[in-house]
C-alpha cells in the first residue's frame, strides 16, 4: 500500500489533539493577527499514528539489520539510554531555572566532561557544540582567539584531502583559507608534504585519527611537532574517535583539541540524520581560550555554572547549555561499559573491520594494506571491466537485506566502499554480510551485470531519479490545482 | 558485556583470519607507549542496568522538574503538551536508529516525513521553502546572517533589541569569527527601537524577533519595506512555534528569511537540547539557503519518491565552496514536530495558539493586579514582561525556594546588553495550555508576599 | 531475511544483562540446587533487539492497518492509555501492600467502577475477572450461587446457537448442561423456541445482545421477562458493547448481569492475544452475591477493600485485584471520550458497519437484513459455482493490503464473514476497504479462482500447513540430533 | 473527538448511501424508550489527553509505589528489574496492537515469538510442552486441578499448605463450583505437612508449591514417587519464576503439570495484573491441556512457519466439550517474558537467581539478628519467613507509615486457612537484586525500634 502525503489525508471537521474551549480574555495581539489559514490538514490520531507507523515501515534501520556505513558508526542503541533520556528531571527541565533547582543536570555535564577529559588526556572541555561539526568551527574559533591573542592571528588551515567535507568549510566559517593536501600511497598524511604546506601563516592543521581510510596515521606525534613547531595547532577530528577509545588519549598524539561525536562513538541515536552532539576537548594549550558552558563546584559542593576561560574570546556557539538529551543517553554508555568495556567495544570494532577486510579481500579490492582500524576501505578496480559501479554494488546489497556501506567517500580512492561494521553486530551477522558480499562480486564478475543495473527490485522504491529532483526542485507539498482554483 | 556480542570464541576465530597474535596487535600504528590497558584511565568499570538507572536516576531527581510545580519560564523554550503518540512514534526503532537517509531506496520514511516537515514549516511562516532542520533556533538566526551576506555581497548584520540574546550573542560569536560585522541594538523590553537608523548601505541583513525576547508582537510589514528600500534583507525570528496559529505570518509581513525554535512542537524541554532550528526562505534564495533538503522525484517505475537534493550547496560535496558547514540536522526532533503538528492540524494549531494566547492575558492582568507589578507590554502572546520595580533575580531565586519557577530575571542572561537598571527589575513570564489557574494564584499570592516584604 | 529461532542464535560466552556480582553468602537451598543446565541460549542485548524488531515486522497490526475482525473489535489503542499504565503508582505498585499505601490504585477501581455501573445501569460490579470468558464464568458462579442461596440449584443454561464458544464452554465449567437452540430466519433468537425450551430447572440464558451476526435483539425485553417468569437469571454476554455504549443501558433490557470486555468496548490493545480484562457488572437481583473485589469508601474518605456480599457464596476469582493495567487504559479512554465522545463513538462504529454492508451488497451476499450494528455479517453465496472459497477470499484480502474479516464465525452462517469496521476507521479507508472487496468479489465471479487459491503471495509467508501441525505437534524448539550426541 | 475520525459531511455522506435519515434511525431495534442521549447518563463529557494526564496522575501519586523506598513485599509478585529493551519492545505497534494470531502468514512474528516462550518455559520448568499462557498463576493452578480431573478421572484435588493462599482460594472457588472436591490442607508455615494423608484413591491431583508461599524450598522427588503410587498426578507451582534459574527444575523432580506465575521476568507488578500464566505438562497429557498452544509447520512453499494448533481443545471449535472456556491468553505479557528470558539467556537466568538468593541469605541473616525476630526457613529462595514474637500486621502498618513496605503479614490474607495464632506473628519478607544493603539496614534498625517499643 501507498501511503498519501499528510497533506493529502486531511479533511476539515477532524481534531487529532483535544484541547480545553478557549477561555474570554482581552486579545493582546493588537493587529497582528493572523488573516488566513495557515494550510494544515486536519487527521484524527488514529490517522496520525498509521501515517507514521507505515512511513516508518519503510526505512531501514540498525534495529532491522546490519547498516555498514563507514564514518558513520551505526552502533546498537541502548534503549536504557531513552529511557534515561526521558526522566522527568532531564527531559522536563528548563535551563533558564535558577542554578539550585538543576543540580542534576549540571551534575550530569560535570561527570560527562569528566569522562571524556580522562578518555582524551584533556585538559578542558565544551559540552556546547550540537554535532561535530560545530564542534570544529569551536576549536577553531579557540584555535584563532588563542592566536589573536598572542597578536599572531593567521590565515590558512591545511587539511588532508582524505578529511570530511565539514573540516575545509568549518574553517571557511571561522574565516580561515583552506589548503588541501593529498595523501601518501598507504592512505595516509606524508608528512614532508605536509611540512612543505606548513609556515607561519598556519593556523592549524586537522587530522582525522584514524583517519576516514580506517587507517592509524602512524606518524601522527611527528606530524604534531611539526605543526607545533610553526606555532600552529593541531585539530584532532574525533569522528573516529570509537577505534581507540579505552586504550589511546589523542592528548599523548599531540592533539591541542578535538571534538567527540557522541552520536557516533557513545551510541547516542542517529534518529534519521540527527540530532548530534559534539564536545570538543582542550589541551594546556588551548585551555585558556575553551568556550562555555563550564561547570564548576562550589565549596558546599553544589554545582556552579563558571565564567568562561578567556574573558570570552570564543563567545556563545549556541542558546543554553549544549544537547543535554545526548549527555544523559552518552553519560548512561559510558557507565554501562565502563573504562573496561570501552576499551573491549574499541578492540572489537578494529577486530571485526580486519576480520572483514581479509575475508572480503577473497573477492574484493582493498584500497591499502591494513592492519585497518574500524572500517576497511576498497575501490572499485575488483569491478574493472564488469559494467558494475560502486553505486550499482551498493544498490544490489539492499536487494540482499543490508544496508550499503559508504560509496565514493573518501575521495581519495576511486570508487570507494568503506565498511564499518561496529562491535554491536555477531560474528554470524559479520559472515552472512561477507557471503553476500563475496556472492555479489562474484555475480559481477561473471557478468550479471543487468541484475545489478536493475538493483535494488525488493525496496519500497527502485532506484530513484536524483537527477530529476535536482532539476526541478520539488521541496514542498502545495494544492493541487483544481483545489485552489474552487477555493478562489 | 550485554551490548557485545563477540564471545572469547569468536575473537579467537577472528584473529586466526586476520593473522592477529591479539587484538593489541592490530593497532601496531600506535606510537610506542601510547596503547593503555584499562589501567591508564582512572574511570569505573562497567555497570548493570539498573545500576546505571539509579545512577541516573539520582542525578534527575537532583533537579526540580518544570512539572513539580507551578511553572512560567519561556524565553525560547516553551513547556508544551506533547501527545503521548509522538514519543510512541519517535521511538520506533524504524525512525530512531536510522542514519541520514543517503539511501532513499530504503529511507522513504524518513525522507518523506522531512517533506512533510518542510511543507508545514513552510506554511506556518508564510514562505516558499524550508529546509530539513538546522540544530537550533540561535544557530540558523547565524546562518540566516551569514545567508545573507552571500546574497546581498554586503558584510554587515544589525541584530534588534527584540532578539533572544542568547541569539545575539551566537550570531555576534559566530558572524565575528566569519569576519562579518555585527551592530548590536541593545535589548529593548518595551519596543522602542529605531532599528532603521543601524541600518545603512552595507547592512545585508536586519534580524528581528516577533514576539519578541520580551514578549512584544509587532507588525513588521513597515519595517520590511523600509529594509527592503535599503537593499538589505528581513531576517524574522520566532522562538515560540506556536504563535505562528495566531499571529499572522513573518512571510505575510514581508520576512525574507524567517528562523525559529520549533521545540513547542513535538519535543520537551530537555534542558535546552535537542531542539529543532526551522529555516525558511524565498524561492528566489534556495540555492544560497544552508542545510539539507529533500525533494521529490520518482523511482525507475515511475512511483513518487522521495530524496535529498540539492547537496551541491553541502559541505559533503562542496567542501570549502559549501553554503554552511552542517551536516547533522535535528532530524528526529524535526521527525516529533512533525507528527505533533500532523496531529493538531490546521484547527489545532489555531485553537491551542489561542488558548495560550487567552491564558495567558488572563495571568497578565492577574499578575498586573499584585501591588508593586506593572505590566511592561502593550502587546504579547503568551509570554509577557512584568516590571517588580525592585531587582527581579533575588525575588525569582526566592520563589524557586518557594517551590514557584516565576520566570527569567531578564538581567542575567549572557548576551542582554542594554540599559542595567532598566533590565534589572524586570521578569519575563511565560504562560502556556498547562499552566493551571491554580498556578497563576498560587504565583501571585506569592508574588505579593515577596514585593511586600 | 529469514529469522531464525533465538535458541539457533544463541553462544555461550555472551550475555545480554550485565547483573553485579554474586556476594559470599550462605546457600540456603538445601538439596535442591539445580544440577543441570537450563538450555537457553545466550545473545547480547543488540541481538535480542534485532530480533524481536524483525519478528514484529512480520506482523500485521491495526497501527498498520485496517483490521476488520468480526466479534474482534480492532480499534485504535491510544497511546496516552499506555502512558498512563506505565506511571509508578500504577506500574510499579504491589497489591499486598498496606491498603494505606494504595490509595491511588483503589480510586482507579473506585471510578472505573462507578463508570461502568453507570453506563450498563446496574448496581453491582467485580473487577476481577481477566477476560471475558472469566467474567461469564463469574457470572454464572453468581447465578448459581443466587439459586443455592435460596434452595433451587438448577441444571441447564440456555445458549442460543449464534454465542461465542466460550458461552457454552464457561457454562460447563460452572457445573451447568448446555442447551444449545437455533434462531430465526433473521438472525436471531426466536422467543417461542426459547420459551419451549425454558422450565423450572434453568438457571440461565445466555444472550449477546448485539449478536454475533451484527444484530440487536429486538425480542430482549420479551425474553428477559420469559426467563425471568421461570426463576432463571439472564446473563449479557457484553462482548458487543461497544454497539450501545452511551446509548443503551443493558440493565434496562432486563439482563440480571453481564461481562464487559474492556478491550474490545475500552480500547485496551490485544496486545497479540491478550491480556485481556473482563469486569461483570449485577443488577440488584444479583448484587447480593457479586464476587469481589469491592472497593468501598470510609468516612474520612479514603478508599478501603470492603467484604464482599453474600458472605463470599462467590469465592476468589484470581490473585490480587484483577487486570490493573487494564483498568488504568480503560480509565484513560472513558475520561478521554466522556459520556458524549462514547455516544458518539458507538454510533460511528454502527453508521459504519452499515455502510460497509450497503456498499458491499453490491457483489456480496449479506446473511440477514439490517440495520446491523457494529458490524456486518456475510455468507458465502456470493461465491457459489466460482471455486473461491470464504478461506480464499480472505486470504487474497490480505495481499490487497488488508487483515481479512472474521471467518466462518458465526457457525448459524454458511461460510460466514464477519466484518467490525470500528469507529476509529476513517471514511476514506472504508472506502479503499469496499473497493478492494468488490473488486475481489468481481475477480472471484470472473472466474479468477486460481489468483484466489494462490493467495497470499505478498506476505511473510504463504499459507501454512495447519494440517501438519496438529497431525504432528511441534511444540518447542529442540536441539538439532547432533548437538545433541556432541553433547553427550 | 481525536480519536474518531468520520467528519460530519463524512457522516452525512454515508447515512445517504445507507438510506437512513440519521444515526439514531439505525437503532430502531432497540425497544422504545431504551435508546438515550447522552443527558441519560450522569458522567463527564470527554477531555483532552492533558487533562486526562494530569488526573490519572494524581492518582497514580495518591499510592506509594515500590521504588519510593525500602520494599520487601513479594508473595507471588516480584519486584525485579525489567531491561529497558523489554519494554521497548513490546510497544511496538506491530506487536502491541495486532489480535490473536488467527491469520498466521501475517502474524508470524506473534506467532514466532509464542514458539520461543513454549520453548522457554518448557525449558525452565523441566517439563515436555508447554502452552502460550494463561490469565495467570492462580487461574493456571485451578486449570491443573481440572486436567487432572479429567485425566485420572478422579474427582478431589489436595491442595497443600505451601501454596500462595490466593491461588487455594481460587482453586477452592473454581472447582467447587465445577463440582471437584478440594481438600485444603492448613498453611504451612514451617513445612510440616503430611500432604499424603490427605491422599486417596480418589484424588485426581496433589497441588503444591515451591518454592512455598512461606518460602521454603523442598525436593518434591519423594513426594511425586508417592502421589505417583496413588495414581494421583503431582501438580507443581511455581509463583518466582526465577528461581527455576537456581532449584532442580518441577519434571527433573517428578512434577506431572507445572504451573506458574511468570511476572518476575518482563513483567513489572502492575498491582498484579495483567501478569502470565505458565502452564506446562508432559506430553502425553498434550491433548488435555487448557489454552493456545503455537505449533510448527511449513507454509506452501516449503518454508518453516508457526500456527496456532489443536484447537480442537478449544472453546471457539468445541464449546461446551472445551478442555476449558478460556479465549484470551496473555499474549503480551507472555511477549515480556520471552524478550526478558531471551536477554537473560542460560548465563542472566542462572545469575540473576543466584544474586537473588546470596542477597536473600544475607537479608535473613541480617533480620534475624534483629532481637525478638526468628527466621522460620530453615530454607528459601528469595523469600523468607520471620516470626515476630507479636502481631505482625500492625508493625507492617507502622513500618509502612515510616515509608518501608516490610513484606506481607499473612494472617491478613484471604485464603490463608490455619492456626491463627501461629501465622499471626509471621513476617514474610522478599529480597530481589533490587533491593540494596541499606534498604536491609533501613528495615533492620526500624524492626527493632518497632519490635522494642
Amino acid at each position: 500500500l501507498e501511503e498519501p502525503l499528510i497533506f493529502e489525508q486531511g479533511t476539515p471537521g477532524r481534531i487529532g489533539v483535544d484541547l480545553p474551549p478557549v477561555p474570554a480574555a482581552t486579545s493582546r495581539l493588537g493587529g497582528t493577527a493572523r488573516k488566513g489559514a495557515i494550510g494544515l490538514p486536519d487527521l484524527a490520531e488514529p490517522q496520525v499514528v498509521r501515517h507514521f507507523v507505515r512511513l516508518s515501515q519503510k526505512n531501514y534501520s540498525i534495529d532491522s539489520g546490519l547498516f555498514p556505513l563507514g564514518s558513520c558508526t551505526m552502533k546498537y542503541n541502548p534503549r536504557l539510554n531513552e529511557k534515561v533520556a526521558r526522566m522527568p528531571g532531564f527531559a522536563d527541565l528548563h535551563p533558564l531555572q535558577p542554578v539550585s533547582t538543576i543540580q542534576g543536570a549540571l551534575g550530569v555535564m560535570a561527570e560527562l566532561s569528566d569522562w571524556l577529559m580522562r578518555l582524551t588526556g584533556m585538559a578542558e572541555i565544551t559540552l556546547a557544540p550540537a554535532a561535530g561539526a560545530h564542534g570544529e568551527l569551536a576549536g577553531l574559533m579557540a584555535i584563532r582567539a588563542a592566536h589573536v591573542a598572542r597578536g599572531d592571528a593567521r590565515k590558512r588551515v591545511i587539511v588532508p584531502d582524505s578529511a570530511h567535507g565539514t573540516n575545509p568549510a568549518s574553517a571557511v566559517l571561522c574565516g580561515y583559507t583552506v589548503e588541501s593536501i593529498p595523501g601518501t600511497e598507504d592512505g595516509r598524511v606524508d608528512v614532508a608534504t605536509l611540512k612543505a604546506a606548513l609556515g607561519p601563516d598556519v593556523a592549524a592543521v586537522m587530522l582525522t585519527n584514524p583517519n576516514t581510510c580506517g587507517l592509524f596515521e602512524r606518524d601522527v606525534r611527528a606530524i604534531a611537532d611539526a605543526v607545533h613547531e610553526v606555532g600552529a595547532y593541531f585539530y584532532g577530528d574525533g569522528a573516529n574517535f570509537n577505534a581507540i577509545v579505552g586504550r589511546v588519549k589523542p592528548a599523548e598524539l599531540g592533539f591541542d583539541c578535538m571534538h567527540i561525536n557522541l552520536h557516533k562513538t557513545f551510541s547516542t541515536p542517529h534518529g534519521g540524520g540527527g540530532p548530534g552532539s559534539g564536545p570538543v576537548v582542550f589541551a594546556e594549550s588551548l585551555a585558556h581560550v575553551a568556550p562555555g558552558p563550564r561547570i564548576g563546584k562550589a565549596d558546599d559542593g553544589s554545582y556552579t555554572v563558571d565564567a568562561v576561560p578567556g574573558g570570552g574570546a570564543v563567545g556563545r556557539l549556541k542558546a543554553f547549555f549544549g544537547q543535554m538529551g545526548m549527555f544523559t543517553r552518552a553519560l548512561a554508555y559510558m557507565k554501562s561499559l565502563g573504562r573496561d568495556g570501552l576499551h573491549t567495544a574499541s578492540g572489537d570494532a578494529v577486530l571485526a573491520a580486519n576480520y572483514l577486510m581479509v575475508r572480503l579481500s577473497d573477492e574484493m579490492s582493498p584500497a591499502f594494506d591494513g592492519p585497518a582500524m574500524h572500517e576497511c576501505l576498497f575501490d572499485d578496480s575488483f569491478l574493472d571491466g564488469t559494467g558494475v559501479s560502486t553505486l550499482d554494488f551498493a544498490k544490489a546489497m539492499i536487494d540482499e537485506g543490508f544496508h550499503p556501506m559508504t560509496m565514493y567517500f573518501p575521495l581519495v580512492v576511486h570508487g570507494a566502499m568503506l565498511i564499518e561494521p561496529t562491535e554491536t553486530e555477531s560474528k554470524q551477522a559479520l559472515d552472512q554480510l561477507v557471503d553476500a558480499l563475496l556472492s555479489l562480486a562474484r555475480r559481477a564478475k561473471a557478468g550479471e551485470a543487468a541484475m545489478f543495473h536493475a538493483a535494488p527490485r525488493y525496496a519500497p522504491r527502485r532506484r530513484l531519479d536524483e537527477t530529476l529532483a535536482a532539476r526541478k526542485p520539488i521541496l514542498r507539498w502545495t494544492p493541487p490545482v483544481d483545489a485552489r482554483a474552487a477555493a478562489e | 558485556m550485554r551490548y557485545l556480542p563477540l564471545t572469547g570464541a569468536d575473537r579467537a576465530e577472528m584473529l586466526r583470519v586476520v593473522g592477529a597474535p591479539a587484538i593489541d596487535a592490530l593497532y601496531r600504528d600506535v606510537p610506542a607507549g601510547m596503547l593503555h590497558g584499562t589501567d591508564a584511565f582512572d574511570l569505573a568499570d562497567g555497570k548493570g542496568e539498573f545500576q546505571v538507572e539509579r545512577e541516573m536516576q539520582a542525578y534527575a531527581r537532583a533537579s526540580r522538574s518544570a512539572g513539580d510545580g507551578p511553572f512560567f519560564v519561556g524565553g525560547g523554550l516553551y513547556r508544551h503538551h506533547v501527545p503521548a503518540a509522538v514519543d510512541h512514534l519517535i521511538q520506533r526503532s524504524e525512525f530512531l536508529t536510522a542514519y541520514t537517509p543517503y539511501q532513499p531506496e530504503i529511507a522513504q520514511g524518513t525522507l518523506q516525513t522531512l517533506f512533510e516537515f518542510q511543507t508545514q514549516v513552510a506554511l506556518l511562516t508564510g514562505m516558499d521553502v524550508a529546509n530539513a532542520s538546522l540544530y537550533d533556533g540561535s544557530t540558523a538566526a547565524a546562518e540566516a546572517g551569514m545567508m545573507a551576506v552571500r546574497i546581498t555581497r554586503r558584510n554587515k548584520v544589525v541584530v534588534a533589541g527584540s532578539v533572544h540574546p542568547h541569539y545575539r550573542a551566537v550570531v555576534r560569536n559566530q558572524l565575528g569569527f566569519a569576519g562579518i560585522e555585527v551592530d548590536l541594538a541593545p535589548a529593548d523590553p518595551r519596543a522602542e527601537d529605531d532599528i532603521m537608523a543601524r541600518v545603512d548601505a552595507g547592512t545585508a541583513a536586519v534580524i528581528v524577533q516577533n514576539p519578541g525576547f520580551f514578549g512584544h508582537v509587532s507588525d513588521l510589514t513597515t519595517l520590511a519595506d523600509a529594509v527592503h528600500a535599503k537593499g538589505a534583507l528581513l531576517v524574522v525570528a520566532v522562538t515560540e512555534a506556536v504563535s505562528l496559529g495566531a499571529i499572522e505570518s513573518p512571510g505575510a509581513m514581508g520576512a525574507d528569511i524567517v528562523v525559529g525554535e520549533g521545540q513547542s512542537f513535538g519535543n520537551m524541554l530537555t534542558f535546552g537540547g535537542p531542539t529543532v532550528g526551522l529555516f525558511a526562505t524565498r524561492s528566489k534564495f534556495l540555492r544560497q539557503m544552508p542545510g539539507r533538503l529533500c525533494g521529490e522525484t520518482v523511482d525507475a517505475d515511475g512511483r513518487r519518491g522521495f530524496v535529498l537534493t540539492l547537496s551541491t550547496r553541502e559541505q559533503h560535496i562542496r567542501r570549502d565552496k559549501a553554503t554552511s558547514n552542517i551536516c547533522t540536522s535535528a532530524g528526529l526532533c524535526a521527525t516529533a514536530f512533525t507528527i505533533h503538528v500532523a496531529m493538531l492540524g490546521e484547527q489545532g494549531v489555531t485553537h491551542l495558539a489561542a488558548l495560550n494566547h487567552a491564558q495567558a492575558s488572563l495571568a497578565a492582568d492577574r499578575l498586573a493586579a499584585v501591588p508593586g507589578v506593572t505590566l511592561v507590554n502593550d502587546s504579547f502572546f503568551n509570554e509577557f514582561t512584568l516590571d517588580l520595580g525592585r531587582p527581579s533575580a533575588p525575588v525569582v531565586q526566592r520563589l524557586a525556594d518557594r517551590g514557584i519557577l516565576a520566570g527569567i530575571a531578564p538581567a542575567t542572561l549572557d548576551g542582554v546588553e542594554g540599559d542595567a537598571d532598566r533590565l534589572a527589575s524586570l521578569l519575563v513570564v511565560a504562560v502556556t495550555e498547562l499552566v493551571t489557574e491554580d498556578d497563576v494564584e498560587a504565583l501571585a499570592a506569592a508574588l505579593a508576599e515577596e514585593l511586600a516584604a
